[in-house]
């Protein structure tokens, strides 16, 4: 499954950095993720409840933060398992400093699904993508917006 | 294939139902869409509420100028009803081509309304029809244009603890319309559906389902044929799907071509 | 939950669980293994069976929603030893080779000729759209639903209590 | 000898019971004590067991014992049936496949099983196998067969880092072909995959393992096409039981294709857990895990080279083919791309060089072995595809172009037999005649003009073109041992005459859908002149049959049939003399018809009857004479059979979406003799539907690590009612020269011959309009084709 997007966040390049450095922040905007715990240095465990029309599942695993650049990026790692099916995504994440207040975000990855999943998601398969794209943003965009009133 | 355990309820009017419901679970109407996913565990409610008897959810009649459709009317019951061909030939001609001969007597309207395939073909003759869905819960009934109903991918404006219990069409004199739909060769959902409704005055509105991650009235499209300019590109903003058996590109191809040939059907 | 359903023509009652599927109902309650699973997707149509007169795939359907209703399988389809005409077709025309699918294609077809009693080749061929058949190539099971159609008079057909057990139960809707 | 059923289509004996829901496949079956079986599988292609946690599983209601691959290591892996070694010498390499991988080891494909679930139902054995907790570790993988010879690819066994099972070569020496095709004034080359499909028998695969204690024998209901072949491996490879303590029976079967020919894991493992727990455990696959377990078929992919001289005929052929066996060698899986499809690139011309370089190689996908046609459909599809894409680029008309190259016609008995350059004899053909036949039925000559007028629309038409031979009555013992075959190949039939003169027929052929019971009996009451209420035939049980070989390379007439002529020879041999002895006249004096013996010239005779009584109250009986009637034989065949014909498919396709619909699909096909009509007819059907179904609709779709993304109906597309058109059949006979009954074998002609037809079909469309694809991969969905033209 591919995933990729870009969008612009309002907020400098600074700000987004630490907030995807907050595993709070993160486990708030990353979809199939709903908890994150540290274990290690950018190491998670990473807990989920997904929803996605005919598809409801609760997934475990970890997340862990690579290749990390500081206000440039890093690659997210997600490793999901569950009854249904398991997703390895490796999805890498750029910040590119638009100006002093926004920053533009791409990301660019794919995520392996096996089992169940794999096998008649199919149909789906980029629908689910794009929502799940989606989604991150929207979350992000909340997330800004939700510290940016509690700023004021 | 066995299903994970559930309690299952019957609900025998909608009021109960959906008390029912306010206590969780999922409704189950034909169960054509549900019970395949449950199957195969992707999905795992705890409590099916099924609504398939409640007399309040069937019947198929006018009021003014509007065609009420019960949520619980099969894609049978639309397609071979003599009203819905005379005054919603679109609605008869759609159900139609849902699925086969079995799915359509058991599968519903309603149910397909809430599960929000992006590939079924209800939400894009809803769409296209302008359609009411009319939705009750604890707080009572409210109405969801069909534009504001679909959310996204299996996404609507309803509720877990709302039960859809009719679709309100507006039907006027002198329009025409048509369902123009390329089927995924095995699943038989749509690849590509387009629905047009012509009214008297020409002005056309145009949805699509299996296009992209939810079915979508295409507005620019629209603008474009209201105004007396070529249709232009179809699914302008949308998020195309693709598949096996229909890469973006050729998605956007077909989603051209069916809105011709529908144009072509309504001219 | 206990379901009361009426099988080609007998009340059968029994204690299944909320999950149970009508086509295990069938097949592993009451015996009944002529409806047969072919798929786990709903596709392939070898579970048909009819309620209440109409053609359903009971792979897809609770047993708790058949409770109440009359269920025709296809060993209720032949009547007091009499073959229903479609039986006599699909032998007659060679419309089965394995014949796990046939079940299920005379059940559909039974629908078929109710609605339509002569129905044209397409008809026909749309009408099996959720009907899977590995052997045949379909050909023959046309061909066999044509016999049946041109061999029996039209309201024979429409009418099924004259070939089958169905039995029409009065839907009551539960109240309290 | 009478003849009233032979060549009639007799109603078939065995629709009664499937008509009435009367038939009982193996998961009708229901034992007393029967527990449920559920198999916990990998979810990867290529993943290591680090661990399985069973505690939570085992603690689950109704769960009897849960089985690991560390409980099942000493049972021996399921045995491969065919012997290719690489053409340096070296030994095939077999890799075992286990009963379930243990921990520590790798699972190999999708599917491959790490434990197995028994419980007192389905559901319980459902939801606790949910519960089994492995541990994986998930490596790389690789699905496609050209992928798997690449120097990085992931190896799928550790031991066999270029994961090749074997490679081989055939034909004329590579230096001839070469010399040949250097001096071609035209080469035709076409690259292309012959994709893998699968089988899709409607009956799930379904097992029950039964085991008795105070016999000490075990009892396997198996959906089978061969019961005993199962007992032979399961026995003597698998569990290491003694055959005589094994009973095998292959029910009703569901259909069958070859994904049910070879002997598969769950098999053994019912088996013997039964055994362990003392109960029976009954296995029954659903759909999801039929496309991740059942043995595929097809899966080559092909570069092949036509060599043609100024005048159009063929100089030589030249072929690369890289074929995949999956992750294990299944039964035959070795034979398929070698001695069943390499010895078939003769086809119907006289090519006179011929080479083949094949390379069979391992991945990370479920066995592929032997489905509808073996070998065949893929030698016909290069076969064929190359001739109309030569025609087409030498602008020759292709039907034009075949009667060209064809081999003259000969019988097998006034004329010798061909002998190609692949090692085969054929017994007997008149190839111009069928294609001859199908071009009238086609109507040729209007046909082009009609194509002209349509070429300047939106719907354009194709036709296509495909000439076919096969080889079939599988086989002749010697041969096939010295090709590698682990087993012999002939048929056995026992033909029992009770003393009322009643007939029970036993055979090893199984049936499941083509029909034995009624074709069979025709032949037996035929040959004794006796109605075929008064005979039955027994198939499907090891107990009650002596032997067999079981069902597949349309083989079940010409071998199993001919064993059943053996015996009834006997019979009537035996018959004679005890006639002879009543009628009080020398055995040469009488004749035998119409259910009697009579003395030559005059009204003295005896019935069957009379005379089986008489074998079993022999007071009045030729000295010497043992009583009773019954007799077993073994039919060996001297020469594979050889049907062919000509299958000629009509397109349409839309130029705006690419979408191809079939109007036409004409087969004229030569089975030698026929017993039945009817039932040859509706095998030629089914064999054309799967045929079609892998040009324009089927093909397994693995993504780059090896999972399936296709596995349900939902989107592994099989053709349906409303896919295809009424077929256009006709038939030409040339009777087989060297079997009792002069029979060919019909099961699996119409997949052979009604692939490349239907792609010729849509490639001949689209140079129609002025595209010029030389190929479009199979299936030939809307959007490739649509590719093709943009």
């Amino acid at each position: 499954m591919q995933l990729s997007g870009t969008h612009v966040l309002n907020a400098p390049v600074g700000k987004v950095w630490t907030m995807l450095m907050d595993p709070v922040t993160l486990a708030r905007i990353v979809p199939a993720v709903s908890s994150l715990e540290l274990i290690d240095d950018n190491q998670y465990k990473a807990l989920a409840e997904i929803k996605m029309g005919p598809v409801s599942g609760s997934f475990s695993g970890n997340l862990s933060l690579l290749n990390i650049r500081e206000k440039e990026g890093y690659s997210l790692h997600v490793k999901q398992a569950s009854k249904i099916g398991n997703a390895d995504a490796l999805i890498n994440i750029a910040l590119k400093s638009l100006d002093d207040d926004q920053t533009e975000l791409t990301f660019d990855g794919d995520a392996r699904l096996s089992g169940l999943l794999a096998r008649t998601g199919q149909r789906v398969i980029s629908g689910v993508a794009n929502t799940l794209t989606k989604q991150f943003f929207a979350n992000f965009d909340e997330a800004l917006s939700n510290e940016m009133n509690s700023v004021e | 294939m066995i299903t994970y355990p559930f309690e299952y309820k019957r609900a025998s009017s909608v009021a109960e139902a959906v008390s029912m419901l306010a206590e969780g679970g999922k409704a189950l109407s034909g169960g054509h869409s549900l019970i395949p996913s449950m199957k195969l565990r992707l999905n795992m409610p705890d409590a099916l509420v099924d609504v398939g008897r409640i007399p309040e959810l069937k019947g198929i009649s006018m009021d003014g100028d509007e065609l009420v459709i019960g949520a619980g009317s099969t894609h049978a019951d639309i397609a071979d009803s003599q009203l819905v061909k005379e005054k919603l030939s679109l609605f008869a001609e759609g159900a139609a081509h849902i699925g086969d001969p079995a799915v359509r007597s058991r599968g519903t309207i309603g149910g397909s309304l809430a599960h929000a395939d992006p590939s079924a073909d209800w939400p894009a003759l809803v769409l296209a029809a302008n359609a009411t869905i009319v939705v009750t819960g604890p707080n009572g009934e409210r109405s969801i244009p069909s534009t504001d109903f679909f959310t996204g991918l299996f996404s609507t404006a309803l509720n877990d603890d709302e039960l859809i219990t009719k679709i309100r069409v507006p039907v006027s004199a002198g329009s025409k319309s048509t369902y123009q739909k390329f089927a995924q060769p095995a699943s038989r959902y749509a690849l590509v559906g387009c629905a047009i409704v012509k009214q008297a005055d020409g002005q056309v509105s145009v949805a699509f389902s299996g296009v992209s991650d939810a079915p979508f009235r295409d507005t620019d499209v629209e603008k474009n044929l209201n105004s007396g300019q070529e249709a232009g590109p179809v699914g302008k903003g949308q998020s195309i799907m693709s598949d096996n058996f229909a890469s973006e590109k050729y998605r956007v191809h077909l989603a051209s071509v069916y809105l011709q040939r529908a144009l072509e059907a309504v001219a | 939950m206990q379901v009361e359903i009426n099988v080609n023509g007998k009340a059968r009652k029994a204690e299944v669980e909320d999950r149970t599927l009508l086509v295990y109902f069938l097949r592993d309650t009451l015996q009944l293994t002529g409806t047969h699973v072919g798929c786990d997707t709903s596709s392939c149509g070898a579970c048909t069976v009819h309620l209440d007169g109409v053609a359903v795939k009971s792979c897809t359907l609770l047993a708790a929603q058949a409770d109440g209703c009359s269920v025709t399988t296809i060993e209720g389809m032949a009547k007091d030893g009499e073959m229903h005409p479609l039986q006599e077709g699909f032998r007659e025309c060679h419309g089965l080779q394995c014949g796990y699918c046939t079940p299920g294609m005379i059940m559909t077809a039974a629908d078929l000729l109710k609605r339509t009693p002569k129905p044209s080749e397409t008809e026909i061929r749309f009408a099996l759209e959720g009907n899977i058949c590995r052997c045949t190539g379909y050909h023959n099971i046309v061909k066999a639903i044509q016999w049946a159609a041109e061999n029996t008079a039209a309201p024979m057909l429409a009418d099924s209590h004259l070939w089958t057990n169905d039995v029409v139960v009065e839907k009551v809707v539960e109240t309290e | 000898m009478s003849n009233r059923y032979i060549g009639e289509s007799i109603k078939r004996r065995e629709d009664k019971r499937f008509i009435t829901g009367k038939g009982r496949y193996t998961d009708d079956i229901v034992l007393p004590g029967m527990l449920h079986a559920h198999f916990v599988r990998s979810p990867y292609a290529h993943a290591r067991v680090v661990g399985i946690d069973l505690e939570e599983a085992k603690a689950m209601p109704g769960v009897i014992a849960i089985y690991t691959g560390d409980d099942v290591a000493a049972i021996n892996g399921v045995p491969c049936g065919w012997q290719v070694n690489f053409r340096n010498g070296e030994t095939m390499r077999e890799p075992k496949h286990p009963m379930l991988i243990p921990t520590g080891s790798t699972a190999k494909h999708v599917g491959d099983a790490v434990a197995v679930v028994i419980a007192e139902t389905k559901d319980s054995a459902i939801d606790a196998a949910e519960l089994v907790m492995v541990e994986w570790e998930e490596l790389p993988a690789v699905a496609a067969p050209a992928d798997a010879i690449l120097p990085d690819a992931p190896k799928v066994h550790e031991q066999f880092p270029d994961n090749k099972a074997f490679d081989w070569t055939f034909g004329n020496p590579i230096e001839e072909v070469d010399a040949a095709m250097e001096k071609a004034a035209h080469i035709t080359e076409l690259e292309f995959i012959n994709q893998r499909v699968v089988p899709n028998a409607m009956e799930p695969r379904a097992y029950i393992g039964s085991y008795d204690e105070t016999s000490d024998k075990y009892t396997l209901y198996t959906s089978t096409q061969n019961p005993h072949l199962i007992r032979l491996l399961m026995c003597a490879f698998v569990l290491g039981i003694p055959e005589h303590k094994v009973r095998v029976v292959g029910p009703d079967v569901g259909g069958g294709f070859g994904s049910k020919i070879y002997h598969y894991t769950e098999e053994a493992l019912v088996t013997w857990a039964s055994k362990q727990i003392g109960q029976p455990v009954k296995w029954t696959s659903d759909r999801s895990e039929a496309f991740l377990t059942d043995a595929h078929g097809r899966d080559h992919a092909t570069k092949a080279e036509m060599g043609f001289d100024a005048d159009g005929n063929i100089v030589g052929l030249r072929i690369k083919t890289v074929a995949n066996m999956g992750a294990y060698l299944s039964t035959f899986a070795p034979a398929v791309p070698t001695y069943l499809h390499g010895t078939l690139l003769q086809g119907l011309y006289t090519t006179p060089k011929i080479n083949i370089d094949m390379t069979c190689v391992f991945t990370h996908t479920v066995a592929v072995d032997a489905y509808r046609g073996a070998g065949r459909p893929e030698a016909t599809y290069l076969l064929e595809r190359l001739m109309d894409l030569a025609a087409l680029e030498m602008g020759r008309d292709p039907a034009e172009l075949r009667f060209q190259n064809f081999i003259p016609p000969f019988d097998g008995v006034e004329q010798p037999g061909y002998q190609t350059q692949v090692a085969l004899q054929y017994d007997s053909g008149n190839y111009e005649a069928v294609l001859k036949r199908g071009l009238e039925m086609l109507g040729y000559e209007n046909f082009r003009a009609e194509q002209a007028e349509a070429a300047k629309t939106n719907k354009i038409l194709g036709v296509g073109f495909s000439t076919y031979v096969e080889a079939c009555g599988i086989a002749p013992s010697a041969v096939v041992g010295a090709l590698g075959a682990r087993a012999g190949l002939f048929e056995s039939a026992q033909v029992r005459v009770q003393p009322t003169g009643k007939v029970s027929v036993f055979t090893g052929s199984h049936s499941h859908g083509q029909g034995h019971e009624t074709t069979f009996v025709q032949v037996v009451a035929d040959k004794l002149g006796i109605p075929m209420d008064d005979v039955d035939l027994v198939h499907g049980d090891s107990d009650t049959i002596a032997f067999g070989m079981g069902t597949y390379g349309s083989r079940s007439l010409a071998v199993g049939g001919s064993a059943i002529v053996k015996s009834i020879d006997k019979i009537l041999e035996k018959g004679a003399k005890i006639a002879a002895h009543k009628l009080e006249c020398a055995e040469g004096d009488l004749e035998y018809a119409e259910g009697k013996w009579t003395v030559k010239g005059t009204d003295k005779s005896i019935g069957f009857g009379d005379v089986a009584l008489t074998a079993y109250v022999p007071h009045v009986y030729p000295a010497g004479l043992e009583p009773g009637l019954d007799f077993s034989s073994f039919y060996d065949p001297a020469n594979f059979t050889y049907p062919f014909g000509c299958h000629i498919a009509v397109v349409e396709v839309d130029k705006e979406t690419g979408k191809v619909t079939l109007k036409r699909m004409i087969a004229v096909d030569d089975v030698g003799n026929v017993i039945n009509p009817m039932i040859v007819d509706g095998q030629i059907h089914g064999g054309l539907a799967q045929g079609i179904g892998q040009a324009l609709f089927e093909g397994t779709i693995y993504d780059e690590n090896g999972q399936l993304t296709n596995g349900s109906y939902m989107d592994y597309c099989m053709p349906r009612a409303d896919d295809l058109p009424m077929f256009e059949t006709d038939r030409q006979v040339t009777p087989c020269p060297h079997n009792p009954l002069g029979v060919k074998g019909a099961g699996e002609a119409g997949a052979i011959g009604s692939t490349p037809a239907v792609v010729n079909a849509v490639i001949d469309a689209l140079w129609s309009a002025g595209h010029k694809p030389k190929d479009i991969l199979m299936p030939l969905t809307s959007e490739r084709v649509w590719e093709a033209m943009n």
